[in-house]
């Protein structure tokens, strides 16, 4: 195991350090009231222990105590979700998206994921679009709209590497996007119980350079 | 830690102030609360009605164009009658009038079968004019569309409208089953001016079941 | 003059049940809450068995994917298992049926159907239920459907496979899940089953609120009694809800309605909304009771009063009320408009408030106290801290953009495991254990309760910490062959790890099944009030109570329910209904407790 | 059982004569209404709002005089009423969706 890390290796998507760095935030704050609650558990059960002659004290409680320990969880707790919501709109709100996205349908459905590239004109339900199974290639340089659907069930589109993930459901069209910031091969998964095959439905996601991306494009179009 | 005499005092007293309960007794406020369960459960329907009608309102017709309102504009009419001679069953009791509780409730009886009667005639019309709770087999073609005509509304109008109503016409029917129950008891004598628990229960129940169906016949025949 | 009331109420009683009644009316038929409680106790243990035996087959494909399963290989049918290699179908219905049998017949009657049953009355001092007929029909109405869930490993086409959460529409349509009857009795048995729990809960809060012995008010009743008390409302509003949709998804299925399939533009997401509206009131369902119960094991084990009484019944209704408005956590990533996130989100973390002031009062508790390390302390401890970890996970999942990236993880499957098993299921243990004394009369064997608690413990952490890491580096759950995707398969060894601490952990709830059995018939004889402790259930009932409860009639209480080391006694508690003119004047003589070992 | 004792809510040992009648004219007409209402070809908005406000005018009364809610206790005002803020939250939160 080497090169491990507690959280899956690198992001590779423009919004995955901001994530991760909100992760990173939230582990230090749960981190510091852990070792808080936990050493302040194992100290009392030390040292007020049973011995013998000795009795408890008769206190029923000391409201200044109890409103520092709630007003101060407050603000921290309310100050995580402050913190969160910047990077939950630029995610998933869809009028993030930027307009300069190449438009990518994804139709989920038991158990593969089809991919349509609008083709040489870059529009998508024109006569040159062409569909791929499992795989996706994306250019680096540019973000990706996926429009995701659904053909029978719920499936998740999960591409970790990316810190992506987004159900696709029958019936609704969804939008998401990503920035790749490598070239390099990751993997698409489906994160949602869909049927016998959910564990095998999975892809390839390649990224690539401009250059080979166009070049790539080039020989999909080809009839 | 000191301990405040004054609040030991008021600790070593039982409390002058102490009252247990609702003020009212222990079967009535059993049914009340199990109405309140009944309010969350036609929640359920209702809310999934009320959304998927907002979702897909083409799947609904305007008022009478595929229900019969007049037909069940006088349903509903014999429904608030049952109320009223429920009610009246209740006060004859109260004053200790033993036949007019009987008489009351046989008439309750009555017509809570004769509203499950209609809303059965009414079920096998729409039924056989293809306004059916499978979405296969729906094909309403209206009042005035007869067969053959165009299909109107679609299928999230049958399953809602058959799931609904049918509960509701399932509640009725079981208090119609209770309120035999309740006559049978009377005619036996079990209830005097002073102990009529049992027709105030059922009382409570019918009208709950009467205030579902006033929402349920707003929202599902006239909007 | 209300008083009157409840004397009244409990002469009738006992005017009705002057006869001796026999064995059926006794031990089958009871309308004693007490030996319906007992009903709940073994029946909600064999499911907690089952479903234990399931997550062994769940981890034995994890840990060793494709290699038949040994022993009992043998058995499964070639539907199932065949020569024991477990089929996907087969896996999905285990992961299924495991968290079903968990959450609805092993948690929640374990919590709600028994020690509401048992406790309610006894602390609060009323000889019964409100309604121990409706009561007595709570339990029997819960056997038809566990019977109806069980007989689904059999049918054709196997058990449901949809998740505990049965998402439409592979729930709702055969053809995508290959499972048609097993579905089908699954929606049957729940929705029977929000039937037992609904006559479960009318009888609670009416008890509750009708019922109390003079001087019994509001701010005075043992904190179980009010956790109960308020899961009880959650399950009267919550059930409901369930079962709407239950009976929606139900036609779907066998009628073909079409609420939730978007072939006939129903709508797969409101069957989320429904689930979840109930499901999150529901996992509070599953921790309140076992956050009261505990409460009473902390306070009593440090003979001090319950630090804050108050703010601890104020957390638990804020708790219940936030409860209300966060289901939308679940669905972060399904879609759902995100405008509407953020304001689950927002709702979700200020949960993390109420939590905190249960978790810092306990900690109050035991300050300046004197802890008493027997076998319920060691298992209430043992929830706090575990609630602990559980909870801060939570805040991970809470904040939605971090979501994005660990739902449907095993990080999920960690934070279930550490509030459902590190929170309620210790919280269990320190319950079965404290009041097994009155329960049947022995006590439950301090020697096995510790090895359990302590080869429990650290099993657990085995199995479930490292689950938290796999989560974060994209293992996925309901997976159910990881090795698959090639980015998961260096995490194979943690994933054979966990099976095997799996197995330990399994093994170890054996001892205590033991244990249990052991102490009823052969543990040592307790003596009234072992604990020492304040409760009405101790101080003025009989061990084991008769029926009605109270033979002196309803008890009065003078105090609240945890006076413990008053100065003014020379005694260390004070029981609730002791007269305040006999305190520390004629101390009570008590017996030494066995079970203050003293350590 | 027992009941002159339990019957003391303050307001159970006395009848009420509620106006049952009246009530029963006033649901007469505000049905009458209501249908009469529906087909008039207000704009939707105005339809639904109206015929709405109407059915909560008959539940009320329903609830308040032939269910006595009007001579009960204040406690049990407050329990009848606990679930409605939940079935506002559910339906108007979901509604957002679409
Ligand atoms: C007993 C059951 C229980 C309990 C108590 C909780 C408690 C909490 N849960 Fe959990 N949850 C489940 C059972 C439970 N959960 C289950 C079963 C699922 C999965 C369902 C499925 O999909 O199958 C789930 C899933 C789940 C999700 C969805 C994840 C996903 O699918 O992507 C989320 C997201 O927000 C969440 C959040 C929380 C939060 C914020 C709390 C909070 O209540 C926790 C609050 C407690 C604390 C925070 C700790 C104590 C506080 C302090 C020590 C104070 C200081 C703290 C700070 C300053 C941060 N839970
Ligand atoms: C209270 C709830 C609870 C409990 C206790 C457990 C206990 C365990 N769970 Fe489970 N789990 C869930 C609730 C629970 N689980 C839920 C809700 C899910 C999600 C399901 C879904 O995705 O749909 C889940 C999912 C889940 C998964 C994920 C599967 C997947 O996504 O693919 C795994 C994997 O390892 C797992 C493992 C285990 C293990 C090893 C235990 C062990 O701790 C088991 C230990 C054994 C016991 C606890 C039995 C003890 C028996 C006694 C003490 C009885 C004594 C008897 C007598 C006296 C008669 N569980
Ligand atoms: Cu598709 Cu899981
Ligand atoms: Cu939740």
């Amino acid at each position: 195991m080497e090169n491990w890390s507690w959280l899956m290796d690198g992001s590779a998507s423009t919004f995955g350090p901001t994530i991760d760095r909100l992760y990173l935030v939230i582990l230090i704050i749960t981190g510091v009231v852990f070792f808080a609650t936990q050493g302040a558990l194992i100290w009392l059960l030390i040292k007020y222990r049973h011995r013998a002659g000795h009795k408890a004290e008769y206190i029923h409680g000391n409201t200044r105590a109890e409103v520092i320990w709630t007003v101060i969880p407050f603000v921290i707790v309310l100050g995580i979700a402050l913190a969160s919501r910047g990077a939950w709109a630029q995610v998933k709100d869809p009028q993030n998206i930027p307009p300069n996205s190449l438009p990518v349908h994804v139709m989920a459905s038991q158990f593969e994921w089809d991919v349509t590239y609008p083709g040489l004109d870059g529009q998508l339900e024109t006569g040159d679009d062409f569909t791929v199974r499992n795989r996706m290639d994306v250019p680096a340089d540019r973000p990706t709209h996926v429009i995701l659907e659904a053909e029978d069930v719920i499936h998740s589109f999960f591409l970790p590497d990316f810190r992506v993930k987004q159900d696709a459901v029958p019936g609704m069209v969804m939008n998401v996007w990503f920035q790749p910031t490598r070239t390099g091969e990751f993997v698409i998964g489906c994160a949602e119980l869909c049927g016998i095959g959910h564990t095998r439905m999975r892809g390839t996601l390649t990224v690539h350079s401009a250059a080979d991306y166009q070049a790539w494009l080039n020989e999909q179009s080809q009839p | 830690m000191t301990t405040d005499a004054s609040t030991l005092r008021s600790m070593m007293i039982p409390d002058p102030a102490y009252e247990p309960g609702m003020k009212v007794y222990t079967m009535k406020l059993g049914m009340w609360v199990f109405l309140l369960s009944e309010v969350m459960f036609f929640t359920s329907l209702i809310g999934s009605y009320v959304i998927l009608r907002f979702a897909h309102p083409d799947h609904f017709a305007a008022p009478g164009v595929v229900l019969n309102v007049p037909l069940t504009a006088f349903n509903t009419f014999f429904l608030i009658c049952s109320s009223v001679t429920m009610v009246k069953a209740f006060a004859a009791i109260q004053q200790g009038d033993d036949t007019g509780l009987k008489l009351w409730l046989l008439a309750t009886i009555l017509i809570g079968s004769l509203f499950v009667g209609i809303q059965a005639v009414e079920y096998y019309i729409l039924y056989h004019e293809g306004f059916v709770p499978a979405a296969a087999d729906y094909h309403a073609a209206g009042r005035q569309g007869m067969e053959g005509g165009p299909i109107v509304g679609g299928p999230l109008y049958g399953a809602t409208f058959y799931t609904m109503t049918g509960f509701h016409g399932a509640h009725v029917t079981i208090g119609v089953i209770c309120l035999t129950f309740v006559l049978i008891r009377a005619l036996r004598g079990a209830y005097t001016q002073n102990d009529h628990r049992g027709v105030e229960l059922i009382g409570l129940y019918w009208h709950f079941v009467d205030l579902v169906w006033i929402i349920l016949f707003t929202i599902v025949y006239l909007i | 003059m209300a008083t009157t009331a409840v004397t009244a109420e409990q002469h009738a009683a006992t005017a009705q049940h002057h006869h001796e009644p026999g064995f059926i009316r006794t031990y089958v038929f009871s309308t004693d809450h007490k030996m319906i409680a007992k009903q709940f106790l073994l029946a909600s243990l064999f499911f907690l068995l089952v479903g234990g035996l399931l997550a062994a087959g769940i981890r034995w494909q994890l840990g060793f994917p494709g290699q038949p399963m040994p022993l009992i290989g043998g058995l499964f049918s070639d539907t199932t298992a065949p020569g024991g290699i477990i089929l996907p179908e087969f896996y999905n219905a285990l992961v299924t049926m495991h968290g079903t049998f968990m959450i609805f017949f092993a948690i929640m009657p374990l919590l709600v159907g028994v020690w509401g049953n048992y406790l309610i009355p006894l602390q609060i001092g009323a000889p019964d239920m409100a309604f121990p007929r409706l009561n007595m029909a709570s339990f029997w109405i819960s056997v038809p459907a566990g019977v109806i869930m069980l007989a689904g490993f059999f049918v054709q086409g196997g058990h449901a496979g949809a998740g505990w959460t049965a998402y439409a529409p592979l729930s709702s349509e055969p053809e995508y899940s290959g499972v048609y009857m097993g579905q089908i009795l699954w929606l049957i048995s729940l929705t029977i089953l929000g039937f037992s729990s609904l006559a479960g809960a009318v009888n609670y809060i009416t008890t509750v609120i009708n019922m109390r012995a003079p001087g019994m008010t509001w701010f005075r009743l043992p904190l179980p009694v009010w956790a109960l008390f308020v899961t009880s409302w959650l399950v009267l509003l919550a059930i409901p809800i369930l079962t709407g949709g239950l009976i929606m998804l139900l036609f779907d299925q066998t009628i073909g309605t079409g609420f939730f399939s978007a072939a006939t533009d129903g709508e797969p997401l409101l069957w989320q909304h429904v689930f979840w509206y109930f499901g999150h009131p529901e996992v509070y369902i599953l921790i309140l009771p076992a956050m009261g119960l505990v409460s009473e094991v902390i306070a009593n084990r440090s003979r001090k009063p319950i630090f804050g009484y108050h703010a601890m019944v104020l957390a638990i209704i804020a708790i219940a009320f936030l409860g209300w408005v966060v289901w939308g956590h679940h669905m972060f990533q399904s879609g759902m408009n995100p405008l509407l996130g953020t304001t689950f989100m927002i709702t979700t973390i200020i949960i993390a408030v109420p939590s905190a002031i249960k978790v810092f009062n306990w900690l109050g508790t035991l300050w300046r106290g004197d802890l008493h390390f027997d076998v319920p302390m060691l298992n209430a401890l043992s929830f706090v801290s575990m609630f602990v970890i559980g909870g801060l996970s939570g805040i991970f999942m809470a904040s939605a953009p971090v979501d994005i990236f660990i739902h449907d993880t095993y990080y999920i499957v960690a934070h279930i495991h550490y509030v459902l098993f590190g929170g309620s299921l210790f919280g269990i243990f320190a319950a079965i254990t404290y009041w097994f004394p009155k329960m049947f009369g022995r006590i439950f064997s301090p020697v096995l309760g510790k090895v359990h608690f302590w080869l429990t413990f650290v099993s657990y952490n085995l199995v479930f910490f490292p689950m938290h890491t796999i989560g974060l580096r994209g293992h996925m759950r309901r997976i159910y062959d990881p090795n698959q995707y090639e980015f998961l398969q260096p995490l194979q060894p943690i994933n054979t790890f966990i099976t095997i601490a799996a197995f330990v952990l399994i093994a170890t709830q054996l001892i205590f099944a033991f244990a249990f059995f052991w102490s009823m018939y052969k543990g040592e004889k307790a003596p009234r009030n072992p604990w020492k402790a304040n409760t009405l259930e101790w101080t003025a009932a009989p061990t084991p109570p008769p029926h009605l409860n109270f033979p002196g009639g309803a008890p009065v209480v003078y105090r609240g329910p945890y006076e413990y080391s008053w100065p003014g006694s020379t005694d260390d508690f004070l029981p609730q209904d002791l007269p305040p003119d006999r305190v520390s004047r004629t101390p009570i003589p008590s017996e030494p407790s066995p079970m203050s070992t003293g350590d | 059982m027992t009941t002159d004792v339990q019957h003391s809510g303050h307001a159970e040992g006395e009848i009420h004569e509620a106006p049952y009648m009246l009530i029963f004219g006033a649901l007469i007409v505000l049905t009458l209404a209501e249908v009469g209402y529906a087909f008039l070809s207000l704009p939707k908005f105005w339809l639904a709002l109206g015929l709405i406000v109407m059915a909560f005018w008959k539940a009320t009364l329903v609830a308040l005089y032939y269910m006595h809610l009007r001579f009960e206790p204040k406690r049990l005002w407050v329990l009848a009423l606990s679930p409605l803020p939940l079935v506002v939250i559910l339906i108007v939160a979901v509604l957002t969706e679409f």
